[in-house]
């Protein structure tokens, strides 16, 4: 039946071709757009899944920023279409509101930030970056795609079940999760989105590993290279554990094992919570359990999510300050210390979880610790700009954005980071600020500066600055407007994950600061309107876009203009490092890695 | 454009495939590493359910069933060396043999399953029946997972143009292997030790 | 538009408990040293942004670093950190460690329940009777051996409790559905409620009042509504209050001792408040 | 096929290995099944038996994975990918039991 559907549109294709005397032999559309093994095309598939998925999520937060602004008080305009279920006259139900917030950060994280940094990213950048026709792995790579729209209708298939959708928060973490269809597709959804995400990590470690170009040495790759290089690493170990984590609570939510379910539990009913512990011969569960395979994985995810942008945010800013990125070996090895960290800090998820106090002691140390390559990394972008000629394109913006409120994030981290202090501001709103300020300020500024720079690559088109400088300085401000008072709340108590904070009296106060957090949660994602006008317009009716629009050094910008199947139109060997901006071998202030040693001598200027 | 020389050998000197079915690989072992962790934890938590779970298995049936998979991994580790010396007839033996074997396996384990069914033993009958049924379970997927594509060069074997893909049937044995592997562990751990 | 304040630790519920202040000290700490470095790093930044924007005719320094540099911005973040952690593990112990815990002046057993707090009361005798999850049903949340004589004064409140202040107060904490987290914002306490094991918290307030528990972990639709009141009295009055209860609970035994069929006791849990449909 | 090695060395390596695996299989369920330690040692029986029993799989595996699966032979890089996951597989498990285990 596929195979008929494909030879059917593949006789109109060619039939096609022939009408419009295309020189080459066109593939079917279904070839080039729905299953192509390009990673170019697998690229774009990524990053408008994900756009997609984007405005799905924002909306959720919109939901949810309303209610918390003006409990009771029907949603305007959208209240009105949503079933009773979910609503009661218009205004967010508890229940409607627990399934928000699960589903708010289970699309951002799993189906925005994921595919956006490590499928659209790793997949466009790694083979243009280091010199290669495409993966090593092409159809893994097409698979690694399609799974993630499966997952994501899986999960979004919860809306339409009975019970709803999952409601147990993006950590899933039972007994609460243990039952319930909703959670059930939660898990299957998650199980997938993390097999695309182990395929695409072992294709990219291959093709970095065995796919550079002539000359090109790992210390030659650029940050960018190097940051997907060890994401995908963190993909392929971290993520089998998330996946059998899902098995077992599957099995709970299924068969009642009580893998996770302790003995003589209660339903809300105040019946027995149905679990082989009950009948006799069965053991105690433990819901400890499943925190600890949870944040094994979805640790080493934080880094997942931020390491590809922090290499991104490198080359934009090396760049656009006309400079090479100082301490280049030292920013690698930052990486790599983040990365290995990443995967021994994850119990300050859990210093609330009863577990054992010593092992609180254990994690606040290495938690701590890893502040230490991160700051490595701040105060080596800093150099990076010092003393350079930075050009503010909308790309360097964003850059220079998440530089500033990446600190922001990274400090309020430390907070969480003592034992002591996140027994306080756990779960409260302090924590949701430090996410935003670390997901979105940090992952999504780079996305943005990622978006923009490799825009005239990707389509051969130039995206509108004006619009690009006026998205990014909306975003800016209502990001911070909307987020850093958040902190506030959350030092007073504000927890996270309530339907209506005004039950409580600690808490009434707040109403006007969630108001105002409202208002500035709805322009900022108004602004971001103007970011997918702007791609959309400019795909269209953009201008061309020359082969290497910011005189960048690396190798995608040896590429055409608008590259095709094979990337390259000439040979690529590399002869030197990515950075090399204002050497003073070369009288242009770049020196591309691509240039031959002999060419570069023709216009040497005198050496002093 | 047919003249560039972007395509060049593996860096590393590894295929491709290879350098991805050992990434997968570690992988695949953290992915059991999560099951065996739940399994201890567990374990510590409830000694005598799971020592009593234990009491319940078959494990001569395990044992015959571990001489399958080591017998399928010399069988496999053969193939390799017979195509690498173009002896066609030994590498359909030994893949043969090989196949047989995996389908061995499965045998005996619906035989363990629906026994266990039949004296109503179920995933949910406790925690420990729970990660057997799972870890067992999920081992059987990967042996199915292995089959498929030694059937299918079994089968492309005895086409007219033969099969001679030897870094393919390598590859495939890595995962075969890693096979018998899992299971070196799940024997002692959920049949004899408790 | 509402009271404002920069300062991020005035946003604090007045704190209570005999460790609050020093929990608010370590939170100065930290807040200030990230202001600290916050505004370094903000301030270089824009001064770097300003100083070296492009101008016709500039160049920028070709310059790949130094190790010397790199070296001590590894160190001097190494350093801050190491010592802020290490500091504040004391902290840590005091809350945590269960060897740190007072001889306890009042001990009860509190469970989380979508979306009630329960708490048990050692009743007249002063000894809380043994438990066992094996007895809990949804009368007996607290899984209260009905053979052990101790248990049987017990007293069961759910939703308000008294407590006295400057005694040290010792909670054993569980949950008897999903995960609740028990948090008393002017205590500086919080801790996850974990269905299947019992968790000691500790505090000991300082000041008479009402002040609110609130529930942190998502435990279903009507996790925001689960509320309780924690009403801290004086030494006497705590005294006459268990008193009462003590009595009241007293005619309810005796009455079931002379009647043979078991009186429901006060104890049995108010319908919740918030529970219709809850959980999925 | 393993530079150096002849299709007769590789053969017999072979051989060597799967006889040792099947030797080794024997004595595990000797171990676990027919040797009883006495009722006095208690815990530490079970103790012992786990210890026999894992040995005795991590000698099969290992010798499954340096033969079988070439490590003997092959680029002494791929071995990264066996020690990576194990060294986090030891982690999780020490993170959990030695360091989770006690309550202070």
């Amino acid at each position: 039946m596929e195979a008929a559907v494909l030879t059917h549109e593949h006789g109109h294709a060619v039939a096609h071709a022939a009408d419009h005397t295309h020189e080459h032999h066109e593939p079917s559309f279904i070839r080039k757009y729905l299953f192509s093994t390009d990673h170019k095309t697998i690229a774009k598939q990524f990053l408008t899944t994900s756009m997609f998925f984007l405005l799905v999520g924002g909306a959720f937060a919109l939901f949810i920023r309303w209610q918390l602004a003006y409990p009771g008080e029907p949603i305007p305009i959208i209240g009105s279409w949503l079933p009773d279920s979910l609503v009661s006259n218009g205004a967010i139900q508890p229940g409607f509101y627990t399934q928000l917030v699960t589903m708010h950060a289970t699309v951002m994280i799993f189906f925005v930030i994921i595919p956006m940094a490590t499928g659209a990213f790793a997949n466009f950048c790694i083979p243009l970056m280091i010199g290669t026709d495409d993966m090593a792995m092409p159809i893994v790579n097409m698979m690694s795609f399609w799974l993630v729209p499966v997952a994501g209708l899986t999960i979004m298939a919860g809306f339409f079940v009975e019970g709803g959708t999952a409601a147990a928060g993006w950590t899933n973490y039972p007994p609460l999760s243990a039952s319930g269809m909703g959670h059930t597709l939660w898990v299957i959804g998650v199980f997938l989105v993390g097999f695309s995400s182990i395929l695409g990590g072992m294709n990219y470690v291959t093709t970095v590993l065995n796919k550079r170009a002539k000359g090109m040495r790992m210390f030659d790759m650029p940050m960018t290279v190097w940051a997907l290089f060890i994401t995908a690493i963190l993909q392929t170990l971290g993520t089998p554990v998330l996946a059998a984590d899902a098995v077992l609570l599957f099995v709970d939510q299924v068969f009642h094992a009580g893998i996770f379910i302790p003995e003589n539990l209660l339903t809300p009913n105040g019946g027995l919570f149905p679990n082989g512990a009950n009948v006799g011969t069965g053991g105690g569960g433990q819901p400890v359990l499943w925190q600890h395979l949870f944040w094994f994985y979805s640790h080493p995810a934080v880094y997942i999510m931020i390491l590809p942008i922090m290499g991104v945010v490198s080359d934009v800013l090396a760049t656009f300050a006309r400079k090479p990125i100082y301490g280049y070996k030292a920013m690698v090895f930052a990486i790599m210390a983040i990365a290995f960290l990443g995967f021994v800090v994850w119990g300050h998820h859990m210093f609330l979880s009863g577990m054992s106090p010593l092992l609180g002691t254990t994690f606040m140390l290495s938690t701590i610790v890893i502040a230490v390559p991160s700051s490595i990394k701040i105060f080596n972008w800093l150099g990076t700009i010092w003393r350079g000629d930075i050009h503010f394109t909308t790309p360097n913006l964003n850059a220079l954005g998440f530089i500033s409120t990446f600190v922001c994030g990274g400090l309020s981290g430390v907070f969480m980071a003592i034992g002591p202090i996140d027994v306080y501001i756990h779960d409260t709103y302090f924590i949701v600020a430090h996410i935003h300020y670390v997901l979105f300020g940090g992952a999504l500024f780079g996305i943005f500066a990622g978006i923009y720079y490799w825009f005239p690559k990707m389509f051969g088109k130039m995206y509108n600055e004006s619009m690009g400088k006026f998205h990014f300085v909306t975003t800016f401000i209502t990001f911070n407007l909307c987020f850093f008072p958040m902190h506030m709340i959350g030092v007073g108590g504000h927890m996270r994950r309530i339907h209506d904070p005004y039950v409580y009296e600690f808490l009434k106060p707040f109403q006007p600061i969630n108001q105002f957090i409202t208002i500035f949660a709805i322009l900022l994602g108004f602004a971001q309107l103007i970011l997918i006008f702007n791609l959309i317009w400019s795909v269209k009716f953009g201008r061309p876009a020359p082969r290497n629009p910011w005189r960048a050094n690396t190798l995608e910008w040896a590429a055409p203009a608008h590259p095709g199947h094979g990337n390259f139109d000439r040979d690529i060997t590399v002869y030197r490092g990515p950075y090399e901006f204002a050497s003073p071998e070369s009288k242009r202030d770049y020196l591309p890695q691509w240039i031959r040693p002999a060419h570069v001598e023709q216009e040497t200027v005198a050496k002093h | 454009m047919s003249a560039l020389s972007l395509a060049h050998e593996p860096v590393t000197g590894i295929r491709h495939g290879k350098l991805g079915m050992w990434i997968f690989l570690a992988s695949e072992v953290m992915f059991f590493s999560g099951f065996f962790t739940a399994f201890i934890i567990l374990r510590n938590a409830n000694l005598s359910v799971f020592a009593h779970g234990a009491t319940e298995l078959n494990w001569p049936l395990a044992a015959l069933n571990t001489v399958n998979l080591i017998v399928s991994s010399l069988t496999m580790a053969m193939s390799i060396l017979s195509l690498e010396n173009g002896d066609k007839g030994k590498f359909q033996l030994y893949l043969g043999i090989t196949f047989l074997c995996a389908c061995g396996f499965l045998v005996i384990k619906y035989i363990e399953y629906t026994t266990k069914f039949s004296h109503g033993i179920y995933p949910g009958t406790s925690s420990f029946f729970g990660l057997y049924f799972t870890m067992t379970g999920f081992h059987a997927i990967h042996v199915i997972g292995g089959m498929i594509p030694i059937g299918w060069m079994l089968a492309k074997s005895f086409t007219k143009r033969g099969y001679a893909d030897t870094g393919r049937v390598e590859i495939l044995g890595l995962y075969w292997h890693f096979v018998d592997l899992v299971w070196i562990f799940l024997f002692p751990v959920l049949y004899l030790i408790f | 538009m509402f009271d404002f304040s920069w300062n991020m630790l005035s946003y604090f519920p007045p704190g209570i408990s005999t460790y609050s202040e020093a929990h608010d000290d370590l939170f100065a700490l930290v807040y200030w040293v990230s202001v600290g470095i916050f505004m370094l790093v903000q301030i270089v930044l824009v001064t770097f942004i300003f100083k070296y924007r492009h101008r016709p005719g500039h160049k920028s320094y070709h310059y790949h670093g130094n190790n010397v540099v790199e070296f001590t911005w590894t160190l001097a973040p190494t350093i801050l950190f190491a010592g802020l952690g290490l500091y504040s593990d004391e902290m840590w112990k005091i809350m945590k460690y269960s060897s740190r815990i007072p001889t306890p002046d009042v001990e009860i057993d509190v469970v989380g329940q979508a979306f009630n707090w329960h708490a048990r009361y050692p009743g007249a005798d002063g000894i809380l009777g043994k438990r066992h999850a094996r007895y809990r049903t949804a009368t007996n949340l607290f899984g209260i051996d009905p053979t052990d004589a101790r248990g049987k004064d017990d007293i069961v409140l759910t939703g308000e409790f008294n407590l006295p202040v400057n005694k040290n107060v010792v909670v054993h904490l569980s949950s008897v559905d999903v995960l609740h987290s028990y948090f008393l914002p002017n205590f500086r306490i919080k801790q996850d409620a974990v269905p299947g094991s019992w968790i000691d918290v500790w505090f000991n307030g300082t000041k008479t009042g009402k002040y609110e528990l609130a529930c942190a972990e998502l435990c279903g639709s009507g996790h925001y509504a689960m509320r309780a009141v924690l009403n801290m009295q004086a030494d006497a009055d705590f005294a006459k209050w268990m008193d009462a209860k003590n009595a009241a609970k007293k005619i309810i035994l005796d009455a079931e001792a002379a009647n043979p069929k078991p009186v429901e006791a006060a104890a049995a849990p108010a319908p919740a408040a918030h529970g219709e449909g809850g959980h999925h | 096929m393993a530079a150096g090695h002849s299709a007769g060395e590789m053969q017999k390596a072979y051989i060597k290995i799967f006889s040792a695996l099947m030797v080794f299989t024997l004595l595990t369920i000797v171990a676990a099944k027919f040797v009883h330690f006495p009722e006095s040692w208690g815990s530490l029986s079970t103790v012992l038996h786990v210890t026999i029993g894992l040995l005795i799989a991590v000698a099969k595996a290992w010798m499954v994975v340096y033969v079988f699966m070439h490590i003997k032979f092959d680029n002494p890089y791929i071995r990264v990918f066996i020690y990576v996951p194990l060294f986090l597989f030891a982690v999780l498990v020490f993170a959990l039991t030695v360091l989770g285990g006690p309550t202070l």
